[in-house]
């Protein structure tokens, strides 16, 4: 597809999330979450490209979603906290990338998890700090200095996602098809060739990990301002599957796909939990089943076919 | 389920509408301002519980209870006429789920009321979005003593006592019937509640009795299926008395590896979420051990306030579920109970016609209402005040499963954190007379 | 007793429990790590085939006790559940399900066992219910050991101290001969080694890949059954059990069965310790030996590096 | 002339295997010098040891004065050393083009993540080293698509647009058509010489290296067996009976 469809499908969709979230108030809220979803995914959907899957990656989001928690106290303007948390997670990201990158597959995964499960367990721990299960409320936040309240609050980060989610969409497009990206690209299917190109897969992969970990930051991030509210269940280890659960099913040929999977988990699960309030999690696995063996693309792989058929 | 088949046809029609994506067919938002005051078809309730993963324990009962309840007052014609229904949305998948749900149920379904939650994270998440979007909201079973004690809310109320009297009254009865017991250990759930129960019992019991030795403090993860160490550990240590405020399957499965290594022999168990437990274990928890339930729910309640409804609702309970009801149930009748009283109170007060939902919200402030075994007064704070029953485990013929006798109902007043007051606090003024005035136990009859 | 004769004593009391922890461990994480080598497919459906087990199992032994079988028959009814459950389960998901996903990318055939993960989760529930379930007559019947503990006497039940560690035992050393000294065995080795030059070789691999995901799915039945005596099945069973495998496996070394043995020992004995020494850590032993094993071994404890080929 | 690369006494072993044995060969600046020897002598080893893949046990391994032994094969390429494959490694998931576009980009040692790869500059260099290759037809044929001949002149071409000073190739004909062969080579040979690269080719096919090679090595258990022009090597007895009596040309060949 080419750039300008795609900037185009991508400003289509952000007016179709506008025009929801106007007409049915309660999606506002869902739609943020799904788009602050997307953002993490996006991380994941990099990754992905060199092959690699993440079972941690919602360790960042948890990361960035408690520096939120406990910075909103300090200074509670949502312009600083986004940027402190996707820092903080970035940073976390670029310490723990230094040791992950040098692992695949299974082990790049099994370790990402265990180590989102040492924070889920640290979370709980210390409780005395965190409250554990309970978790942390967090207070009204500013934004440019102006407190706004119930409504103009909600809009106020919807519209940052929005923002955040075009931008972020268009970096990592424009980085896909970059050397750099195509040299992650190569790390899927012959890393020893990009060591004897005077290419360090290591690095190459060190740098989208730290770009996952900061967007993943941003996600969690919105979160936090989202639901006011945050627990260690963000940094469990099913979290960190919804994530490559929904990159799946948005499909991994896009920058669109994950928001168009986060958009379309976070719907099924609302309308499946409306619709069997005890059995919402089968649902939810046999879409994704539906996908994955009716059309392995994902989402976005069924628009593509679609129009070429067209 | 009540009224499923409406409400599976409302939100077919909404996902066919959402499906169209036509923004003129999503017409999907609550009931509009003007609505406010003009009398509803039928009163709408969203109830938040877990119905998937290890707390579905609590959550099911409790749907089952509401089921039941909402069917009763339907037949009995409705509340001030109007006929109820409840909505259930899940816990399980966590608290940014919730929070979007209890959107949902407010902005879309339209509901009146909304009964959250069992876990404490949804609490905490839920008051405050009670107010935003300033619809009534019974907190139904949550325990965390931190929501009316850090805040205030106007449209959040607890139907319910809170942790820390759930968690004193099991010292009280363990200081009046063992008053000599030198050491203790405690092996809790490694989360929330485990830690701030252990918190609760632990500064009640330093300043109620100083000096008794903390021989272990064990918190095995939440969940665990081996307790096999932690139980060797106490074997070994031998405190007279074990504190365990696990609940669900991580108590029950603690009590029968206790049980098959004979801890009961060397040890004293109190076990203030046991009465919850005590069908499924069975006679495998001995006889002498203190156990609670979250408040005075015991079907066998010694002194209830009315006798007959007690049996009425127990019966019914258990001709339709086929079990005897446990505290989620009870928890889950007071929420009903409160939102009758509640609701026939504010259209009263409106002279027949329906209350705002600031009139309606209005209404809970100081209600009291009956509860199956007492009454239950909901505070100026919104804090519910709800007696507490602790009793000692018998084995009798008549039941397949443990009974309690020497059982003791703490009137809430004097055990539940007085208003404005943190319980960390208050429990440092409690005095010994406090021990003194535990009221007389009642044996099983 | 001398502080030294005292630790002494905890140390072995603190093994007999780790022991069969370990024991425990080990059934669960040998049936996905043997499944692990021959798909290359981390299964997380496995943790609800466990609990699947311990339900049927538990059915099963309550509704034989209750025709007025003797309690000791509650130990082979454990073991026919667990073939019951794999043989009926096993040959089922693999045909319409991993078969299908053969050659397609790993993450997918991974999130195709999230996705059944999903379902399974809801339909047990659905089935068995929410309250815990519990058989433990053959515990009960079995009986309780008094353990020396200097003057003092500690109980364990016999089913902890002998069956489970039995059972064990007896199934890695079933495996390590049928895998060293038959024919069907040596298959599987060679499937797991390298599934095209197995195939070059004239074997089978469908027949080797269906065949071991049926045992798989037998051991995490077994798993579960064996479970019911001690544990109070509850929904989420599942996915608390997957998440700990997860961990035995990457420590482990990919298909090694002798690798999960001594990684469920290492897990096993340092959880147990933990809770003498540092309680507050013992949910973290896992991740912290697995990551400890990955910084000094990438591979994990038995597992070969690939050879890349160039 | 001084010598480019410089291997004095390299050993190697894999078990009882010995790989090499004592190697001690020097490559001329400008030289094509090809390796023959039956399978298992230890030719591809010397070119792992040499690009950084492998660390021999013992010996030195100079580049242009400079010890390269225990360096990464990255700093290896950066010094101006580069490599082709007896098995090709290709990115399986990019096009030809994509796959040379790469390499090319990756002279420029820091990559960049704002341009794109397919930029003009980058892509013009890449379809003209395509063309002289003459790999225009598939230039936009993903690589798990081609045949193993074409994913052998890729793999070359990919290694040629590093712009390297000395270029070891392992087999850089095997599975190439018979009928093909000569013109690749020539074509090969043609732009290299262009370039003024050193090349260091192992081969099987007794035509091409008597055609193309200044000197010829002779790989046997490890040693060099014989060193020297063609003309004087392919006609010593002693080489005919042992290497090309028994390689077949072309063949499959273990990595050894």
């Amino acid at each position: 597809m080419s750039r300008r469809n795609e900037a185009l499908l991508a400003l289509l969709g952000a007016a179709l999330v506008v025009a929801l979230a106007a007409a049915v108030p309660w999606l506002r809220f869902v739609l943020t979450i799904a788009l602050a979803k997307g953002l993490a995914v996006l991380g994941i959907l990099l990754l992905l490209r060199a092959g690699q899957v993440s079972f941690g990656h919602a360790l960042y989001v948890a990361l960035a979603a408690y520096t939120v928690a406990f910075a909103g106290g300090l200074v509670p303007e949502a312009l600083l906290l986004l940027p402190l948390a996707a820092l903080v997670a970035g940073l976390v990201g670029l310490a723990i990338g230094l040791f992950v990158v040098r692992y695949r597959e299974i082990f790049f995964g099994m370790l990402n998890l265990a180590l989102s499960m040492v924070f889920y367990s640290v979370l709980e721990k210390f409780y005395a700090i965190t409250h554990g299960a309970d978790g942390i409320r967090i207070g009204p936040v500013t934004f440019l200095g102006q407190r706004l309240s119930g409504e103009a609050a909600e809009w106020a980060v919807l519209g940052l996602a929005l923002v955040l989610a075009l931008g972020f969409g268009a970096l990592v497009r424009v980085a896909l098809l970059s050397p750099w990206g195509e040299a992650l690209a190569g790390i899927k299917t012959r890393e020893t060739r990009l060591d004897f190109m005077g290419i360090a897969p290591r690095r190459v992969l060190l740098i989208a990990y730290v770009a996952a970990s900061a967007m993943a930051g941003c996600g969690g991030a919105l979160i936090a301002l989202t639901t006011r509210h945050v627990t260690p269940a963000l940094a469990y280890w099913t979290t960190s599957g919804e994530l490559v659960f929904i990159a799946i099913l948005g499909g991994a040929g896009s920058v669109l796909g994950p928001f168009l999977g986060a958009a379309a988990y976070e719907l099924t699960r609302v309308y499946a939990a409306a619709l069997v309030a005890n059995a919402w999690q089968m649902v939810l696995g046999i879409v994704l089943l539906g996908v994955i063996v009716f059309a392995p693309g994902g989402l976005w792989g069924l628009i593509t076919r679609g129009r070429k058929a067209a | 389920m009540v009224g499923g088949g409406d409400h599976a046809r409302a939100a077919l029609t909404r996902r066919a509408a959402l499906g169209a994506l036509g923004v003129g067919g999503l017409a999907l938002s609550g009931r509009s301002v003007q609505a406010q005051g003009a009398k509803p078809a039928e009163i709408k309730v969203g109830i938040a519980t877990y119905l998937s993963g290890p707390a579905s324990v609590f959550g099911v009962p409790g749907r089952q209870t509401a089921e039941m309840l909402f069917d009763e007052i339907n037949a009995a014609g409705g509340i001030a006429g109007i006929k109820v229904r409840p909505i259930f949305v899940d816990e399980g998948p966590g608290v940014d789920h919730v929070v979007g749900e209890y959107r949902r149920l407010v902005q879309s379904e339209g509901v009146h009321l909304v009964f959250a939650a069992i876990s404490s994270a949804d609490c905490i998440a839920c008051a405050p979005l009670a107010d935003e979007l300033k619809r009534p909201t019974l907190l139904w079973d949550c325990g965390t003593q931190r929501i009316f004690e850090d805040n205030r809310y106007a449209y959040a109320f607890r139907t319910q006592a809170n942790a820390t009297p759930e968690i004193l009254a099991a010292l009280l009865y363990l200081l009046k019937v063992k008053p000599d017991f030198k050491s203790i250990a405690v092996i809790n759930q490694d989360y929330a509640w485990g830690r701030d129960s252990w918190d609760i019992f632990r500064t009640a019991m330093n300043t109620l009795k100083p000096g008794v030795k903390i021989s272990a403090e064990l918190f095995p993860r939440f969940g665990a299926t081996d307790f096999s160490t932690e139980i060797t550990r106490v074997l070994a240590l031998r405190p007279e008395v074990v504190l365990s405020t696990s609940w669900g399957g991580d108590l029950d499965t603690l009590i029968r590896q206790a049980s098959d290594r004979k801890l009961f022999d060397r040890s004293t168990f109190v076990m203030p979420l046991a009465e919850s437990s005590l069908q499924r274990v069975g006679k495998a928890l001995p006889a002498g051990q203190i156990v609670g339930a979250r408040g005075d729910h015991w079907f066998l309640h010694p002194s209830p306030e009315d006798p007959k409804r007690l049996a009425q609702f127990t019966d019914t309970y258990r001709s339709r579920f086929n079990a005897y009801p446990i505290y989620p149930c009870f928890h889950m009748a007071q929420a009903v109970s409160a939102m009758k009283a509640g609701v026939e109170k504010a259209v009263a007060a409106k002279g027949g016609g329906w209350p705002t939902d600031a009139e309606l919200a209005a209404a809970f402030k100081g209600l009291r209402f009956p509860s199956p075994t007492a009454s239950v007064t909901i505070r100026e704070d919104g804090q519910g005040l709800e007696n507490q029953l602790i009793g000692t485990t018998l084995h009798s013929d008549r039941f397949p499963f443990p009974v309690l006798t020497d059982m003791v109902v703490f009137p809430a007043e004097t055990i539940t954190t007085p208003v404005g007051q943190k319980s960390a606090d208050w429990l440092k003024t409690l005095t010994p007379e406090m021990v003194a005035k535990v009221p007389a136990a009642q044996a099983f009859q | 007793m001398s502080w030294l004769s005292e630790n002494g004593l905890i140390v072995g009391l603190a093994l007999l429990d780790g022991l069969s922890y370990a024991a425990a461990v080990f059934m669960v994480a040998v049936g996905l790590n043997l499944v692990f080598g021959v798909l290359r497919v981390l299964n997380v459906a496995h943790g609800s085939l466990f609990a699947i087990g311990g339900y049927v199992a538990a059915s099963l032994g309550l509704f034989v006790l209750s025709l007025g079988a003797p309690p000791w028959v509650g130990l082979p009814v454990l073991l026919a559940a667990a073939i019951l459950v794999g043989v009926v389960l096993g040959p089922l998901i693999e045909r319409l399900l991993l078969r299908r996903m053969q050659g397609q990318e790993p993450v997918l055939q991974l999130l195709v066992t999230f996705a059944l993960f999903m379902i399974l989760e809801d339909l047990q529930k659905l089935v068995f219910g929410v309250q815990p379930v519990v058989f433990d007559a053959p515990l009960k019947w079995l009986g309780t050991v008094d353990v020396p503990f200097g003057a003092d006497t500690i109980p364990f039940t016999a089913y902890q101290l002998y069956v489970l560690p039995g059972v064990a035992v007896a199934t890695l050393a079933l495996l390590a001969f049928v895998l060293r000294y038959t024919l069907i065995g040596r298959m599987v080795v060679a499937v797991t080694a390298d599934r095209e030059a197995a195939r070059a070789l004239g074997i089978d691999a469908a027949k080797v890949t269906l065949l071991t995901f049926t045992v798989g799915t037998i051991l995490a039945a077994l798993g579960g059954a064996l479970s019911v005596p001690t544990v109070s099945l509850v929904p989420g069973v599942g996915a608390s059990t997957i998440v700990l495998s997860f961990a035995v496996v990457a420590t482990a070394g990919l298909g090694q069965i002798e690798g999960a043995a001594v990684a469920a020992l290492l897990i096993g004995l340092g959880r147990s310790f933990a809770v003498y020494v540092a309680p507050e850590f013992e949910v973290v032993v896992p991740y912290a030996i697995m990551v400890a094993v990955l910084l000094f071994r990438p591979q994990g404890l038995f597992g070969v590096a690939e050879t890349r080929r160039i | 002339m001084s010598a480019l690369l410089s291997a004095r006494d390299l050993r190697l072993a894999f078990g009882g295997l010995k790989a090499a044995d004592g190697i001690d060969l020097d490559v001329e600046a400008g030289e094509f010098l090809a390796i023959i020897g039956p399978n298992g002598a230890g030719k591809t080893t010397f070119i792992n040891m040499t690009t950084g893949y492998l660390k021999p046990q013992g010996g030195s391994i100079a580049f242009d004065g400079q010890p390269i032994l225990g360096l990464s094969p990255r700093r290896i390429v950066g010094l101006g050393v580069a490599r082709s494959f007896q098995l090709p490694q290709l990115f399986a998931e990019h096009t030809v083009l994509q796959n040379v576009a790469l390499a090319v980009a990756s002279r420029e040692g820091r990559l960049s993540l704002w341009q794109p790869l397919l930029r003009p500059a980058i892509r013009e260099e890449a379809q003209e080293l395509i063309g002289r290759f003459g790999l225009e037809t598939v230039a936009e044929v993903r690589a798990d698509a081609l045949n193993e001949g074409t994913r052998k002149l890729v793999d070359i071409a990919m290694a040629v647009a590093l712009r390297p000073r000395l270029l070891l190739m392992d087999e850089p004909t095997s599975g190439v058509a018979a009928a093909e062969k000569m013109g690749i080579v020539e074509t090969l040979v043609r732009v290299l010489r262009g370039a003024g690269v050193t090349a260091v080719f192992v081969e099987h096919d007794m035509d091409v290296v008597g055609r193309f090679a200044d000197r010829v090595a002779v790989w046997g258990q490890g040693r060099i067996a014989a060193l020297g022009p063609p003309r004087q090597v392919l006609n010593d007895p002693e080489v005919q009976r042992t290497v090309i009596g028994i390689a077949p040309t072309g063949g499959l060949h273990a990595p050894a």
